[in-house]
């Protein structure tokens, strides 16, 4: 077991496992994507309540829940890097900062979409988890300036990771005190989650793991490029980008 | 070397040299303590200036703007905090130190406190008045500024930390700190304005108190560790 | 057409899903770039200290 | 007693360039260990990554045989630094800047004033360090080293900003410590003279 990792944990070793492992990922994640996303605008009965802008809620719960998956990561692999000073690790955060910023603001987007027609405004200051997603994409822009500020990457990687763990007990924070905060001032009828058909629930679970393994998968492309930057001094990057055949 | 088995003083005897320290500097630079103080009145003064002073509006965000002008100064005086010891050496000296880094750390954050968040409480009343704001209101106000203080000093001093030595520091440090203090604003604000529409507003109060032990118990740990790092 | 308009909700729902599958692409396609540039810099220096050997 | 500082394999990186890889010495009571090489070529780092204030790629430092790491407090304890920059506060007299020092250290028998009346610095004590000339201020630094009283001195560049006297003085200082049976860890871009005996270490 922890030949493996040890193994899994070298940079060339890794470098040519995601290439290979990358489109494993991708392709099933496509296929749970193309069906879901199939079902949940034309087979799956429309919401009693919302009509048909409940659909929206197939992009934008799978988005939001990725968001929070990626600040997990980024966080956890940062605590690895700094406890066990495993290099990978803080490869992992780095890669994983950027994508969860994007699924974070498409979250934020398609929520806001969902807002106009049922709320009649794009935005509601009102609304707990939109506030809590926004603060969450504050926290990305800060993790990435302070990454893009330090220019040593050792020293980058440590204090990002220090930043990330910080953040990761003031999310929960965040949460609680935006819960509070939007049950004093409750304008508008905040949306009651209504009961899901089975129909319905199974779409968005299929969503949800499609975009898991969708995000798995752009995770480890972008990992293989941090790898191949940070280990552009070594002896097996100048051999495999110097051989004949070539590398990728 | 004659007397080797020598004890380190112990740690409380640091952390108040290391305060009285700070102390003693802030003492000989009053402009570090009163700039703030300065901009804090500042924003409150602008608020009306842009909105108009129409007494139910200054009376409706009163403790909003008051609580957002201390959160604003605190953070102008938190860039300094490391600053100057990491340009002289000193910050070498104290990472060399036989007293334990979080220590110090809490110390420095102690005296930080002692020279903006407690004049800060002491000034807000003040403004306060000039908002309309009923006298056992500017009580809960003065509390929950002391209370929320604290806690921006020591969550601000993780960030002036890991920003220490950066050339685009001050930047960035509003934008490290900005959204892990929003929940103590929130948690500030609505109290104060709870109390203000004769609401129960304790447990804003109580929140904010667990906030602030929280971080003086977690923060100087991360601040020591950023330090480390940063000062590599 | 009917299925397309979504009872007057299709112009949010179909810009949400085409809004994800610009992000996703977008990101895919930056990633790309960076991963080729990062190759070639360090194929380029690493060719150029060849030849100087 | 005697104390022992030692190193295993020691490698650190910076950004780009390696620095040093698998150094290793040992430096007993009485000794002084010098670090020779050419200015910002990484002295100091070893220097303070010996004092641990840089974190290696690979090796350990120990102290009395006991890796450093797990005994920070007692090996901070027993170590006092000298840098460039000096870590005096400029706004503070010379006394107060030494007050705060002795504060956090273990209680120590030598006589402040001596150490004073030696450096030649008794006259300024009241004075802000500001106000004070960069040997003036350089003097007040080997005075907190002094007054520490502790086995183990690290010196980067201990000669800069100092005249001759100054000089002589410093190189005095240093053996009569190791003559006591302290060490020392010195890193200096010139040659030092010293009775006592040296080990070399060249940084490329």
């Amino acid at each position: 077991m922890w030949t493996w990792f040890h193994k899994l944990a070298s940079p060339p070793h890794f470098y040519r496992t995601a290439a290979i492992l990358s489109p494993w990922l991708a392709m099933p994640g496509l296929a749970l994507i193309a069906w879901g996303a199939w079902q949940g605008l034309f087979v799956v009965p429309m919401d009693y309540q919302q009509g048909d802008a409940f659909r929206i809620i197939y992009v934008h719960v799978p988005s939001a829940y990725l968001s929070l998956m990626a600040y997990m990561i980024m966080a956890t692999s940062g605590a690895i890097g700094l406890i066990w000073r495993m290099k990978l690790a803080h490869a992992v955060a780095a890669s994983a900062a950027p994508i969860g910023a994007a699924f974070t603001f498409l979250a934020l987007a398609t929520g806001s979409i969902w807002g106009r027609p049922m709320w009649g405004t794009w935005w509601e200051w009102g609304d707990p988890r939109m506030m809590s997603e926004l603060i969450l994409l504050f926290l990305y822009f800060g993790y990435m300036a302070l990454r893009s500020a330090i220019d040593d990457t050792a020293k980058a990687d440590k204090a990002s990771a220090v930043l990330a763990l910080v953040g990761i007990v003031n999310v929960v924070i965040v949460h609680f005190s935006v819960e509070w905060w939007s049950s004093l001032h409750q304008g508008q009828t905040v949306f009651k989650k209504g009961t899901m058909d089975a129909e319905m629930k199974t779409a968005l679970l299929i969503m949800i793991l499609g975009f898991t393994l969708l995000f798995g998968a752009m995770l480890l492309r972008r990992i293989r490029t941090e790898v191949l930057y940070r280990e552009r001094r070594t002896r097996w990057v100048r051999e495999m980008i110097l051989s004949p055949e070539g590398g990728s | 070397m004659t007397t080797q088995e020598r004890q380190i003083p112990g740690m409380f005897t640091g952390l108040f040299a290391m305060t009285r320290r700070d102390l003693l500097l802030a003492w000989k630079r009053p402009g570090d303590v009163l700039n703030p103080l300065f901009f804090f009145a500042m924003v409150c003064t602008l608020f009306p200036l842009a909105v108009g002073p129409s007494a139910e509006q200054l009376e409706f965000s009163g403790p909003g703007v008051l609580w957002v002008a201390a959160l604003l100064s605190t953070l102008l005086s938190l860039n300094s905090l490391f600053l100057s010891d990491f340009e002289d050496g000193s910050l070498d000296q104290l990472l060399v130190s036989p007293q334990p880094l979080p220590v110090l750390v809490l110390g420095k954050t102690l005296a930080h406190w002692l020279t903006s968040g407690v004049p800060l409480v002491i000034v807000s009343p003040l403004l306060a008045i000039t908002y309309r704001m009923p006298p056992s209101v500017i009580g809960v106000m003065m509390l929950t500024l002391l209370l929320g203080t604290i806690s921006l000093s020591l969550l601000g001093s993780i960030g002036a930390a890991l920003t220490v030595g950066l050339h685009r520091g001050t930047a960035l440090l509003s934008l490290l700190i900005l959204p892990l203090a929003m929940p103590i604003m929130i948690l500030g604000a609505n109290a104060v304005s709870l109390a203000a529409s004769n609401d129960v507003y304790t447990t804003g109060i109580w929140a904010l108190g667990a906030y602030a032990i929280a971080s003086l118990s977690l923060a100087p740990y991360a601040t020591a560790a950023a330090l480390r790092i940063s000062n590599e | 057409m009917d299925g397309l308009a979504m009872g007057g909700y299709g112009a949010y729902v179909w810009s949400c899903f085409g809004l994800t599958l610009v992000i996703v692409v977008f990101s895919e396609w930056r990633a790309r770039i960076k991963h080729k540039r990062v190759y070639r810099d360090i194929e380029v220096r690493l060719k150029a200290l060849e030849d100087r050997e | 007693m005697t104390h022992k500082l030692s190193a295993d394999n020691l490698t650190l990186i910076r950004g780009e360039r390696c620095l040093f890889q698998g150094l290793s010495f040992a430096l007993e009571s009485g000794g002084l260990l010098l670090l020779e090489g050419r200015n910002g070529c990484g002295k100091t780092s070893l220097m303070r990554a010996i004092a641990g204030m840089l974190s290696l790629e690979t090796g350990q430092v120990f102290w009395d045989e006991t890796p450093v790491e797990k005994q920070r407090q007692e090996f901070h304890g027993a170590l006092v630094w000298l840098a460039h920059r000096t870590g005096l506060k400029g706004d503070l007299t010379l006394v107060e800047n030494l007050g705060f020092e002795r504060s956090l250290r273990a209680q120590s028998s030598v006589d402040t004033e001596s150490v004073y009346e030696r450096l030649g610095i008794s006259r300024l004590k009241k004075l802000i360090l500001r106000s004070l000339s960069a040997g003036q201020q350089r003097r007040v630094a080997l005075a907190r080293m002094l007054l520490a009283d502790v086995p183990l001195w690290f010196m980067d560049e201990p000669f800069t900003n100092l005249d001759r006297e100054g000089r002589a003085l410093v190189i005095e200082l240093v053996e009569e410590h190791l003559a006591k049976g302290g060490m020392c860890v010195m890193a200096a871009h010139q040659d030092v003279e010293l009775k006592a005996p040296v080990r070399r270490v060249k940084i490329q």
